[in-house]
């Protein structure tokens, strides 16, 4: 009998080869792939010291947000190392984009970040009217960014209750969808639908306010401060809540910058750096509000930044519905867009971050190269740095407080 | 959009950039040559004067004839993106140098250019596939690479087995497909 | 073919049945008789002789039996109770407001696969559950419910409890080591270090009240709180309560505190792998476990079965049927028709929908209740127990739903901000409150 | 956080008994229906105008801007000559045949029921007027009518129930009762042992296939 190593036998291990006994299919429980290491880095990673074990957190956790598989490797209940698997919900949305026309190609964007669908539909469209040197009218872009705002709220608020659900509480994420479900119908009225909008046209917006979503926003936005700041008297006072998110997972400046984050867990370390100020688009040059900051650049400083960020955008809610210009929602476009040939990035602040498209046209109905950019791709990858030396419980808390989606993850 | 950038941009590095600085809306865009990757980005990343310290973006980008790694970075100095287009990756063999010594955020995303076009980036610890499963031989993002429905633009009116389709370059089918009519 | 088997065939299937079972019963009857005519008078005579034994399993039956319903009601009050916290309507289609949706559960746990993974070591598999039950339903034999209402009465009952509360971790430990999942084995190595931490500020926060009531027993500890609000033991000894009521939800597994089972951590801790009923027998156990800690509180700091104030005005039955004398048969033969007529009657008059026997039904239904409801009365006035029982099942079920309140409210403590309390401020407070204790005793009795 | 320890989670527990005797906001769906918005297009339907006719006119574009192709979609042109059709080519009407409808589960077209042909009902209407429009000389009608036609087509049938007002029914067993009316053209009625026109068609597609597969003739378009 030959000499088999760890990896051949996990090769077998789900076949019913006689030849690899039971002993060393037990052996093979270890979530070690069942092939050689590809780089240093994954050797060493899968390479146990004493005391360690490697446990397999994921695809169908209930709290990976997602299916994403965590491999922790663990010394008790420490988290020693750890190894995000991606890929399950791996769509080639890009393939898919470069396949399709420019109108189609806004569909395929849509299901990204299925929690705040229409920032993933505005950074290509943006990316193509700079390739078509499109003027969007006035009114369309109030219509953008009041709906984008209500959106950044939708999302903001869930992230109060997945973060809340991921630290052991049960109703914050209910009370959460409540307001999330009211946001999410209003939505529907203007849009037509509730989750995955497809709303933004090139040059445009597909639809006109009317009358019941006006209505429902005036209900809701007469309610909307007191009921968030009720919501939120849960678990910004609790002991137990402040003593577990205060000082976790904490993020320098240096170290953010580094690590290419933008949005919400770049501003919690003390950078306010937001696309709508630093970079501005739209209207959003002339409207007022705050970016907040925060110093801490902990779990608790992201929770209470992006708190802050919905009274902000209540703000700008309030003056977009103040200042709404009259005049027509889409610009003058032919059927078949045939952009020149060109390179357009655009890039927007989500209420993750930094959305970005960057588009390639070559005279084409179809864009040549369309890349997205993801800002909870790239926030993801920090949990390399920040979950070693903690828990295991905080594995959760600290990965829903950077609020990854999965769907923008994998694309 | 800025001028001065522009200026400043040529009067740096001249002679190491391989095309004209372009400007274009809010965007400007120098390309280099791949060997001089972390040279220039250094420069851009720590001089006082240009000061880009955020790598928004890192693309790969298949031209049809070679390879592209786009970068796409901001500074406070200048309100405007500034893209970055090290140009020239042969197809057969890509490979740039990795910037995750600047920019360790960079990792994944050079990770997910490795996985899409097969870019191999000399200096990133972790250069594994992310999205497609480690068994995958193709790269999904290549010009080359036809989706099954895609059958128009496919030799043969039929689909081509997605594992032949990475791998050295086939001059005879790539010309077949350049000639091939889009009906 | 015989003459038998031709009678058989020929037989239907519940003739079949018949054949069989009828010369079966009679067999055994006849057996049964026999038994108790030659063994009968023995074990009668053992049972008289040894009547605590006889008492010992009939309480340990009737608590057994007592759990089931007990655990299905504070099931059905959690999920109802956190609903209507969450603005939800929570269950409402099975039964009257639902209330048969936790039976129903457990009609389904029934019915599940019961599933043992592949390497599990099947022994301890198996036993963890019964074990963890089993512990729970053993501590519940010493609590008194009311005067006389109890399991047995230990002259050492509290350490009893605390004993078999101690138990339970090793059920715990059994389960988490035997699924052969990792996070089964996290579980359950922490709810022994949770379990064992806790235990000790558990105990020694009741050591004020044992000083203070001068017994171990849980009953006497009771009898000792009997008068008002102002005589039970949460006024003496606050601090103690407080302590206990903190160290008892950690003990129950209850959030803040369960770490054990945070399904948003390690999925389902030590209960990963267990399916069907083994699973309904942990899920069980901690509603159990949740009434016993509830009731421990009850006995220990609310004065049990002691109502909050002194009824002013005893009201004492002299009822004697027996001194009717003939009048009480009439009484029992004329009396509810008498009544259900004239409770009838009226409906009749007043509507003239109803036709006289729709009346008499209602006046028969309306006279049902009141007999029901008399019958309870007197119970209620006559007898201790009934008293002594419905004040203990008001202020415990005040706790469970504090318990499920504390649940929908409050999320989840770390494992090591859990050992760390537990340590550093449970351990430090409850010795002081001994020490305090002990030290008012001794100047008091001086 | 507080000064005094706990009283955040005092708090959080009277915020939580506040809301334990608030009205509930969950939908008791099915009892209660959802609101659905005007505007709501998560099914997709076709409209009819107030003619009952359908509003859709085959453009195409819905299926163009698809992008997963999800809809397909046939018709005829705007001259009603050539079948259009959009969509994946299983769905092509070349690809339903009987044997594929059956299996899938369709209902199969039946060659009875197939359309009937349009004609000239002039001659028809000036039989109708000689004699009257009276059902009761239907067979007098009829004769003229196979004598004008060479046979008695379907319309005029149709016309003929339409004009005298007997039932269709009627017309019919008149017709089929004699067997000096017919109902087919005199040569398709000599031809009727032979292979129906069908059949026919489908030898020449096959035929074609052969040859193109068998490399005598390219075919000129895709091959469904």
């Amino acid at each position: 009998m030959t000499t088999r190593t760890p990896y051949d036998i996990a090769a077998h291990a789900s076949s019913d080869d006689p030849r690899i006994t039971l002993e060393e299919q037990l052996g093979t429980f270890e979530p070690i792939p069942p092939y050689p290491p590809r780089t240093e880095r994954e050797a060493e990673f899968y390479t146990l010291r004493d005391g360690e074990m490697f446990v397999n957190m994921g695809p169908q956790h209930p709290s990976t947000h997602g299916v994403l598989r965590v491999v922790l490797k663990i010394d008790g209940e420490k988290v020693v190392d750890l190894d995000p698997v991606l890929g399950y919900l791996h769509r080639g949305v890009e393939k898919l984009c470069e396949n399709a026309d420019y109108h189609q190609a806004i569909c395929y964007t849509d299901p990204l970040e299925y929690i705040s669908s229409l920032f993933c539909e505005w950074s290509p469209v943006m990316a193509f009217e700079k390739l078509l040197d499109v003027q969007v009218p006035r009114r369309a872009e109030y219509i953008r960014v009041l709906a984008g705002e209500l959106n950044r709220i939708a999302s903001h608020a869930l992230f109060m209750g997945w973060f809340a659900l991921d630290l052991g509480g049960l109703t914050p994420i209910l009370w959460s969808f409540i307001e999330r479900d009211e946001i999410v119908e209003m939505l529907a009225a203007l849009t037509g639908q509730r989750m995955l909008f497809n709303y933004f046209r090139i040059g445009g917006v597909n639809g006109d306010l009317n009358h019941e979503f006006m209505s429902r926003l005036g209900t809701w936005m007469s309610k909307a401060t007191s009921q968030i700041n009720s919501n939120q008297a849960l678990l910004n006072e609790n002991e137990i809540f402040v003593r577990r998110a205060r000082g976790l997972g904490v993020i320098d400046t240096a170290t953010a910058l580094n690590m290419c984050m933008t949005g919400p867990n770049l501003r919690a370390t003390g950078v306010p750096f937001d696309v709508r100020r630093a970079h501005p688009y739209s209207i959003y040059p002339e409207l007022d509000f705050d970016i907040p900051t925060r110093v801490e650049g902990d779990c608790l400083a992201r929770y209470l930044l992006r708190m802050d960020e919905i009274k902000q955008s209540l703000r700008i809610i309030d003056q977009c519905l103040n200042e709404m210009p009259d005049g027509p929602i889409m610009a003058k476009l032919p059927r078949l867009i045939r952009p020149r040939p060109g390179r357009a990035y655009a890039a927007i602040e989500g209420p993750r971050g930094q959305y970005a498209t960057y588009a390639i046209s070559d005279g084409t109905d179809q864009p040549y190269r369309m890349r997205i950019h993801d800002p909870s791709f790239v926030h993801l990858q920090t949990v390399g740095l920040l979950m070693p030396g903690n828990l295991i419980a905080d594995t959760m808390a600290i990965m829903a407080s950077l609020d990854p989606v999965m769907g923008g993850v994998d694309k | 959009m800025d001028r001065a950038l522009r200026r400043r941009l040529e009067a740096r590095f001249g002679e190491r950039l391989t095309g004209p600085v372009r400007q274009r809306h809010d965007e400007t865009e120098i390309r280099i040559a791949p060997g001089d990757v972390p040279e220039i980005l250094l420069a851009l990343h720590d001089e006082p004067e240009l000061r880009f310290r955020m790598l928004s973006d890192l693309a790969g980008v298949d031209t049809g004839s070679a390879m592209q790694v786009v970068y796409h970075l901001w500074s406070d100095t200048s309100g405007d993106w500034l893209r970055v287009i090290a140009d020239g990756l042969s197809r057969d063999d890509p490979r740039a140098p990795s910037v995750t010594f600047l920019w360790k955020g960079a990792e994944w995303m050079e990770r997910e250019a490795y996985d899409m076009f097969g870019i191999t980036f000399e200096g990133n610890r972790d250069l594994r596939r992310i999205y497609m499963p480690p068994e995958y031989t193709s790269f999904p993002l290549r010009k080359d690479f036809f989706l099954p429905d895609d059958a128009s633009r496919s030799p043969g009116g039929g689909v081509r087995p997605m594992e032949q389709t990475h791998g050295p370059t086939n001059a005879e089918a790539e010309a077949h497909i350049r000639q091939a009519p889009a009906s | 073919m015989t003459v038998v088997g031709r009678t058989w065939e020929r037989l239907t299937i519940p003739g079949k049945i018949l054949a069989v079972v009828i010369p079966l019963g009679a067999v055994l009857t006849a057996g049964l008789a026999l038994l108790i005519a030659l063994i009968g008078g023995a074990v009668v005579q053992f049972l008289v002789d040894n009547l605590p034994l006889v008492r010992f399993v009939v309480a340990a039956t009737i608590v057994l039996l007592m759990t089931v319903p007990s655990a299905f009601l504070i099931i059905y009050m959690e999920m109802k109770v956190i609903a209507l916290m969450n603005l939800r309507y929570g269950p409402d289609r099975v039964g009257p407001f639902g209330s048969a949706l936790s039976v129903v559960h457990g009609l389904k746990v029934l019915m599940k696969e019961d599933f043992t993974p592949t390497s599990a070591d099947v022994p301890v598999f198996t036993l963890a559950p019964v074990v963890v039950y089993m512990s729970s339903v053993m501590s519940l034999l010493v609590l008194p419910f009311a005067p006389g209402i109890f399991g047995q009465d230990f002259n050492i009952g509290l350490l009893y409890f605390f004993a078999m509360g101690g138990l339970t971790v090793v059920g715990l430990l059994m389960a988490g080591w035997s699924s052969f999942n990792k996070y089964s084995l996290l579980g359950g190595l922490r709810s022994a270090a949770q379990v064992v931490s806790y235990e000790i500020p558990l105990t020694l926060s009741v050591v004020g009240v044992v000083l203070l009531a001068g017994t171990l027993s849980i009953n006497k500890i009771v009898l000792g709180q009997a008068g008002s609000v102002l005589d039970w033991y949460v006024l003496r000894q606050p601090l103690a309560f407080a302590i206990f009521f903190i160290a008892v939800t950690a003990e129950a597994n209850r959030t803040p505190f369960d770490l054990t089972e945070a399904d948003s951590e390690i999925v389902a801790g030590f209960a990963t792998e267990y399916s069907g009923m083994r699973f309904g027998f942990f899920f069980f156990a901690e509603y159990v476990n949740v009434f016993i800690a509830s009731g421990l509180t009850v006995a220990l700091f609310m004065g049990g079965w002691n109502a909050p104030f002194n009824w002013p005005w005893p009201v004492t039955v002299g009822l004697d049927p027996g001194g009717l004398g003939i009048g009480l048969l009439f009484l029992l033969a004329l009396g509810p028709p008498v009544v259900i007529i004239v409770l009838g009657l009226p409906f009749y008059l007043l509507n003239s929908q109803v036709k006289f026997w729709q009346a008499l039904i209602i006046g028969f239904v309306l006279f049902n209740l009141l007999a029901v409801a008399a019958v309870l009365g007197l119970a209620f006035l006559s007898f201790d127990w009934v008293v002594g029982l419905l004040w203990f099942m008001g202020k415990t079920y005040v706790f469970v739903f504090t318990f499920v309140w504390m649940r929908g409210t409050l999320p989840r403590v770390r494992i090591d901000q859990l050992m760390g309390f537990a340590w550093k401020w449970l351990l430090p407070a409850s010795l002081l409150n001994l020490f305090v204790t002990a030290g008012a005793i001794l100047v008091v009795n001086k | 956080m507080s000064l005094i320890p706990g009283l955040g989670l005092v708090k959080g527990m009277a915020l939580t008994l506040r809301r334990f005797f608030q009205p509930k906001v969950t939908h008791l769906w099915p009892e209660v229906p959802a609101e659905i918005s005007p505007k709501f297009r998560g099914r997709l339907q076709l409209l009819y105008d107030e003619h009952g006719t359908l509003k859709c006119e085959t453009c195409f574009q819905c299926a163009q801007a698809c992008p997963i192709e999800c809809i397909d979609m046939g018709g005829v042109d705007t001259k009603g000559r050539y079948a259009v059709h959009w969509g994946a080519s299983e769905t092509y009407g070349e690809r339903r045949e009987e044997s594929a409808l059956r299996r899938s589960g369709r209902t199969v077209p039946d060659v009875a029921y197939e359309h009937w042909s349009p004609i000239d009902l002039a001659p028809v209407d000036a039989i109708l007027h000689d004699a009257d429009h009276d059902p009761k000389r239907l067979l007098e009608i009829l004769g003229a009518t196979q004598a004008a036609y060479g046979y008695l087509p379907v319309a005029a049938l149709k016309r003929i129930s339409f004009g005298t007002g007997a039932w269709y029914a009627m017309v019919y067993g008149t017709a089929t009762y004699y067997d000096h009316l017919r109902f087919e053209p005199p040569a398709a009625a000599a031809a009727a042992t032979a292979p129906s026109s069908r059949g026919a068609l489908e030898g020449d597609y096959l035929s074609g296939l052969d040859q193109a597969i068998s490399g005598a003739t390219k075919p000129a378009g895709r091959v469904h």
